[in-house]
């Protein structure tokens, strides 16, 4: 039964970095899962909970949330606000019943698609072990 | 009722209000059921003969400054209530010189609700660290009072402990019995945006839909927007109308923030809040 | 017609109701007692003062769909949502079943409601005599009393050994078993509520419309929805479209004049944009307003917005105040 | 709106939307059930509530006059949520209609006074099919003044009709901006101001106005300061609104319901109750 299940994800991905990331492994013909759904935002400090929250609300099974390397922020530091924000966040979801594992945090820059791929492949992986969240 | 204190207490409203210092000093008065307090606003010299102060005053009047930013006001402030005027004086949300603050020594409140007051102290009391207000003009004080060292989250370290669906199954349950009244947000001093998320149409963040997925969605936010911003009144718990445990969700954080980011709220008014700010070095559990 | 039970014949006479129908009684939820649809008669709370939420939840949901849009080919088609199943209200004191009576004559009146209309048809309403007032009660003065019949279908009255039941529709009547005896001994004396002199307020109410007295009161007001959602005759709502997951629907839920976007317009005008103007309005609904429209003051005494208003805003105070205020006016 | 359950809408059909101005547009719709079209019987100053599906639904006087055709107009301000839903509905949508709701303007009982419309922004729409019914009854009513003002000039919601209004009988056109631009030769006044300046008189005179809530509040003293009684002014007003029919308990204005005893009101029956500036 769990081959058939396939998790959804939701993507936030950093203009400058994570998204060429997630660009360099499309056009690099990288195989990845395709479970993922993509948002483009500016930088991940722009990523509000509430977006995070409204996903896991609708039945998404886990949020990736992806940026520039820390010190790399196109911004200079949106990217270690993100960082606060969501060790604080997850600490908080898992309190609530929204397992650690469903929020991931992971720097991807602009050449790293290698790494974009298998950030995907893993999370879907984790999450499909995981199983459905109960409630959606 | 520690009448020396009241004493004291309405001395000074007295002369504030007779000198025309202030415009208005909040205060506590008895209640309608004769046994608790309520807050109370005195405008005259004479009305300062209805303040009181005892070990029902648990209302942390520091919110109402939020509506009287005009005006000078003066306001009793308990030693935890102190860290309210710390956050809201941080947040510039009112100026030190257009308050005065009239600090109390506490013993201690006890849970109250209409015509009922609880015989023990309020837990957030009985591990209290202040033995005075953090910051006052005047300090009415009679006995000294002594603090308790006690364990401060148990109750969330024993949450912490269960598995996950547990949490979850309790969590939905206590969020089902939410009616969206918002007493939490209004009573909540760090709670003053023009508009709140709950409320926004465009875009639209909540459905109007009082229901488990939209209650969490607002329980969730409401705490998440307090991280490192809550001074742990817990007045939010204290007026929810179905009795959901407001202090574990807002405690959580509470813990997580002093852990991670060795913070806590209303303790010094010049101290960058933790997402006001960041350290290069820190790696917070996310690799590199 | 008054007649006679056993508590245990009254347990098996809603055990064979529940068959059939949904019994929304109150039942404990940790330290609150709220009126809710039960699985089990066991579940039932039949000692209680007030219960925390009144029953108007029933006919006036906290939230409810009213019609759904459907896509037919491209083409939108609304369907509007119906009420399927009988049910008992039971255990609901006369102060309640008031609440429900002031509540038809906005939701009845034509255009009749359709969802409340149909609910109410399909409802019936088993009410329980209170045999003890509370320190917040004061329904005598509202128009009801603690042994009220008026309102319900059927009024149980507790007393040694079991209830007395007085039958008082047709529609009660329907609801019965056979075997209930006739019940010749009198009513218990019903407890006394706090009285509270109420005749002078509504002519003095009006002349208070300006009165500095509401932004005062106002200062101390935290502005939330809970005397709203208590009350059981607090009837407001809001309307708006909820969509999830390609689900359209258009839904109503609860609303309360004291909240802050309640009279907001697109643009940023709000017609009662103070403090003092919301809980004024609060006051003037039910002690002016739906009175000039419907006749009766719409407060039934319960009491339960004196229990949870966080700040002790006081019903009865304000009433006393007010009458105060224009007596001083006067002279 | 089936008999059955008052909040469900009628459909229609958005049969054009004309843009009038930056962020007006007239939506023109058609019921689409013949029989309910037929009975959608309507006066100058009633509403109705539209729904953009998915955002809403919200009031809206009704623009058009009644013999005109089957049709129904409205003018809507693009400004929040609905209106937006509004504004980006195409020809050939659906929309839903509910209505007509409220009261309207009595204008039976004006016939042989002199009227002065007022009317400041998208508040002209209301007033629209007042001037178009005096218009067509033109012997019916005395001297027709029309003050009409706007941020801007290109935000005069009804400029393609103004050459009609100008060239009737008896009627007179005064049209005011905030601010002015290349084109504009015209007043640049604020609506209370040039009320002042032209100072119509109040002898069996009725003075109507309709706009933002701060040009209605200077404008109803200037009124008065020319002698008009409160009997004599006559607005009507916008509130926000869930049911139409004094149900939800939310657009009053001390005891009058805007939905259901209004939306039209003369001063007199409500300046008690409206807030003290």
């Amino acid at each position: 039964m769990k081959l058939e299940y396939q998790p959804k994800i939701v993507g936030f991905l950093c203009n400058w970095c994570s998204y060429a990331g997630a660009d360099m492994a499309g056009t690099s013909r990288m195989s990845y899962a395709p479970n993922i759904r993509i948002i483009r935002v500016p930088c991940s400090g722009r990523v509000d909970p509430l977006l995070v929250l409204k996903c896991f609300q609708r039945g998404t099974d886990g949020v990736l949330v992806s940026g520039c390397h820390p010190g790399d922020c196109h911004y200079n530091e949106g990217n270690y606000h993100a960082r606060r924000r969501f060790a604080l966040l997850r600490d908080f979801l898992d309190y609530l019943g929204i397992a650690r594992e469903r929020l991931r945090v992971e720097w991807v820059s602009a050449s790293e698609g290698q790494k974009f791929a298998e950030t995907v492949a893993s999370f879907t992986a984790e999450l499909a072990e995981l199983g459905p969240r109960s409630e959606s | 009722m520690d009448s020396e204190l009241i004493h004291q207490i309405g001395n000074q409203a007295r002369d504030l209000l007779e000198s025309g210092t202030v415009k208005g000093v909040i205060g506590y008065e008895r209640a309608s059921d004769g046994l608790t307090a309520r807050p109370f606003f005195a405008y005259e010299p004479a009305a300062v003969e209805r303040l009181i102060f005892d070990e029902t005053c648990s209302y942390n009047l520091v919110k109402y400054l939020l509506d009287k930013k005009d005006e000078k006001m003066a306001v009793v402030v308990k030693p935890c209530d102190s860290r309210t005027i710390n956050l809201l004086l941080n947040e510039e949300q009112i100026k030190r010189d257009m308050v005065f603050i009239i600090g109390v020594t506490c013993p201690g409140v006890v849970e109250t609700s209409w015509n009922h007051k609880g015989q023990t102290l309020q837990a957030r009391c009985q591990t209290c660290q202040l033995s005075k207000p953090l910051v006052y003009d005047f300090l009415a004080e009679h006995e000294p009072v002594e603090r308790l060292e006690g364990e401060l989250y148990l109750d969330i370290q024993e949450m912490e402990t269960r598995p996950v669906t547990v949490r979850r199954a309790f969590w939905l349950e206590q969020f089902e019995r939410c009616i969206r009244c918002y007493a939490c947000r209004q009573v909540c001093p760090g709670c003053y945006c023009p508009e709140c998320f709950a409320e926004q149409l465009d875009p639209l963040w909540m459905g109007i839909r009082i229901a488990p997925k939209e209650n969490e969605l607002w329980q969730t936010i409401r705490t998440f927007h307090l991280a490192g911003r809550c001074v742990g009144c817990n007045e939010c718990e204290r007026v929810c109308p179905v009795d959901i445990p407001l202090s574990l969700l807002n405690r959580k954080l509470e813990k997580e923030v002093k852990e991670l980011f060795a913070f806590q709220a209303g303790l010094n008014p010049e101290e960058l809040p933790p997402f006001a700010t960041f350290k290069k070095e820190e790696k917070l559990g996310f690799e590199e | 017609m008054k007649l006679f039970t056993s508590k245990d014949d009254l347990i098996r006479w809603l055990n064979s109701l529940l068959r059939e129908r949904i019994i929304v009684a109150p039942v404990r939820v940790q330290e609150l007692t709220v009126f809710q649809p039960i699985s089990k008669v066991e579940e039932i709370a039949f000692d209680f003062g007030n219960t925390t939420l009144s029953p108007k939840g029933w006919f006036l949901p906290p939230t409810e769909t009213l019609f759904s849009v459907q896509n037919n080919d491209g083409q939108p088609k609304l369907v509007p949502a119906v009420i399927e199943k009988d049910a008992v209200i039971f255990g609901l004191h006369p102060c309640d079943a008031r609440g429900i009576a002031l509540m038809d004559s906005p939701f009845l009146q034509e255009p009749g409601d359709a969802l409340y209309r149909e609910r109410r048809a399909r409802t019936a309403l088993i009410g329980l005599a209170c045999h003890q007032a509370q320190p917040e009660c004061f329904c005598t003065s509202m128009g009801s009393a603690p042994n009220d019949p008026s309102h319900v279908d059927i009024l149980l009255t507790e007393v040694e050994a079991g209830y007395i039941v007085q039958v008082v529709t047709e529609k009660g009547e329907r609801l019965l078993p056979k075997g209930f005896v006739e019940y010749k001994g009198a009513l218990p004396t019903p407890p006394e509520p706090q009285a509270i002199p109420i005749k002078e307020v509504i002519p003095a109410i009006r002349e208070l419309f300006n009165n500095p007295y509401w932004e005062r009161l106002a200062d101390r007001c935290l502005h939330c929805n809970i005397c709203a959602y208590v009350c059981p005759t607090c009837y407001c709502f809001d309307v708006r479209d909820y969509s999830d997951r390609g689900n359209l629907e258009r839904v109503r839920s609860w609303d309360s004049c004291q909240s802050s976007g309640f009279t907001r317009i697109a643009g940023g005008y709000d017609l009662r944009p103070t403090k003092g103007a919301r809980l004024r309005q609060r006051f003037y609904h039910k002690l002016l307003y739906f009175p000039e429209q419907f006749q009766d003051v719409a407060c039934v005494g319960c009491g339960r917005c004196i229990k949870a208003c966080p700040v002790n805003i006081d019903i009865r105070e304000v009433m006393s105040d007010l009458q105060q205020l224009e007596a001083k006016s006067e002279s | 709106m089936s008999l059955d359950n008052p909040f469900v809408p009628y459909l229609a059909t958005l049969k054009s939307a004309v843009r009038l101005t930056p962020d007006v547009k007239l939506l023109r719709v058609e019921l689409e059930d013949p029989d309910i079209r037929a009975s959608f019987i309507y006066k100058p100053g009633q509403f109705a509530l539209l729904s953009a599906f998915g955002e809403g639904e919200a009031p809206f006087g009704i623009v058009s006059s009644p013999q005109h055709g089957d049709s129904l107009e409205f003018a809507v301000r693009r400004i929040g949520t609905v209106t937006r839903g509004l504004h980006e509905l195409e020809q050939g949508d659906i929309l839903g209609v509910r209505g007509p709701f409220g009261n309207y303007f009595p204008l039976e009982d004006y016939v042989g006074k002199n009227i002065v419309i007022i009317g400041g922004g998208i508040g002209m729409a209301p007033l629209r099919p007042v001037v178009n019914r005096i218009l067509e009854q033109r012997d019916d009513y005395g001297k027709l003044l029309i003050i009409n003002g706007a941020r801007t000039p290109q935000d005069l919601v009804f400029a393609p009709e103004f050459q009609v209004w100008v060239e009737a009988p008896r009627t007179k056109l005064e049209l005011t901006v905030d601010r002015g631009d290349e084109h504009w030769g015209g007043r640049v006044a604020l609506v209370p101001d040039v009320v002042k300046e032209v100072a119509p008189s109040p002898d069996n005179a009725i003075a109507i106005t309709c706009g933002p809530p701060i040009m209605i509040r200077y404008t109803l003293a200037a009124l008065r300061k020319l002698g008009f009684k409160d009997n004599q002014i006559v607005t009507t007003l916008e509130a926000k609104m869930k049911c139409g029919m004094g149900k939800c308990a939310r657009c009053n204005v001390g005891d009058k319901y805007v939905c259901q005893d209004g939306p039209v009101f003369t001063l007199e029956q409500i300046s008690q109750f409206l807030e003290q500036p």
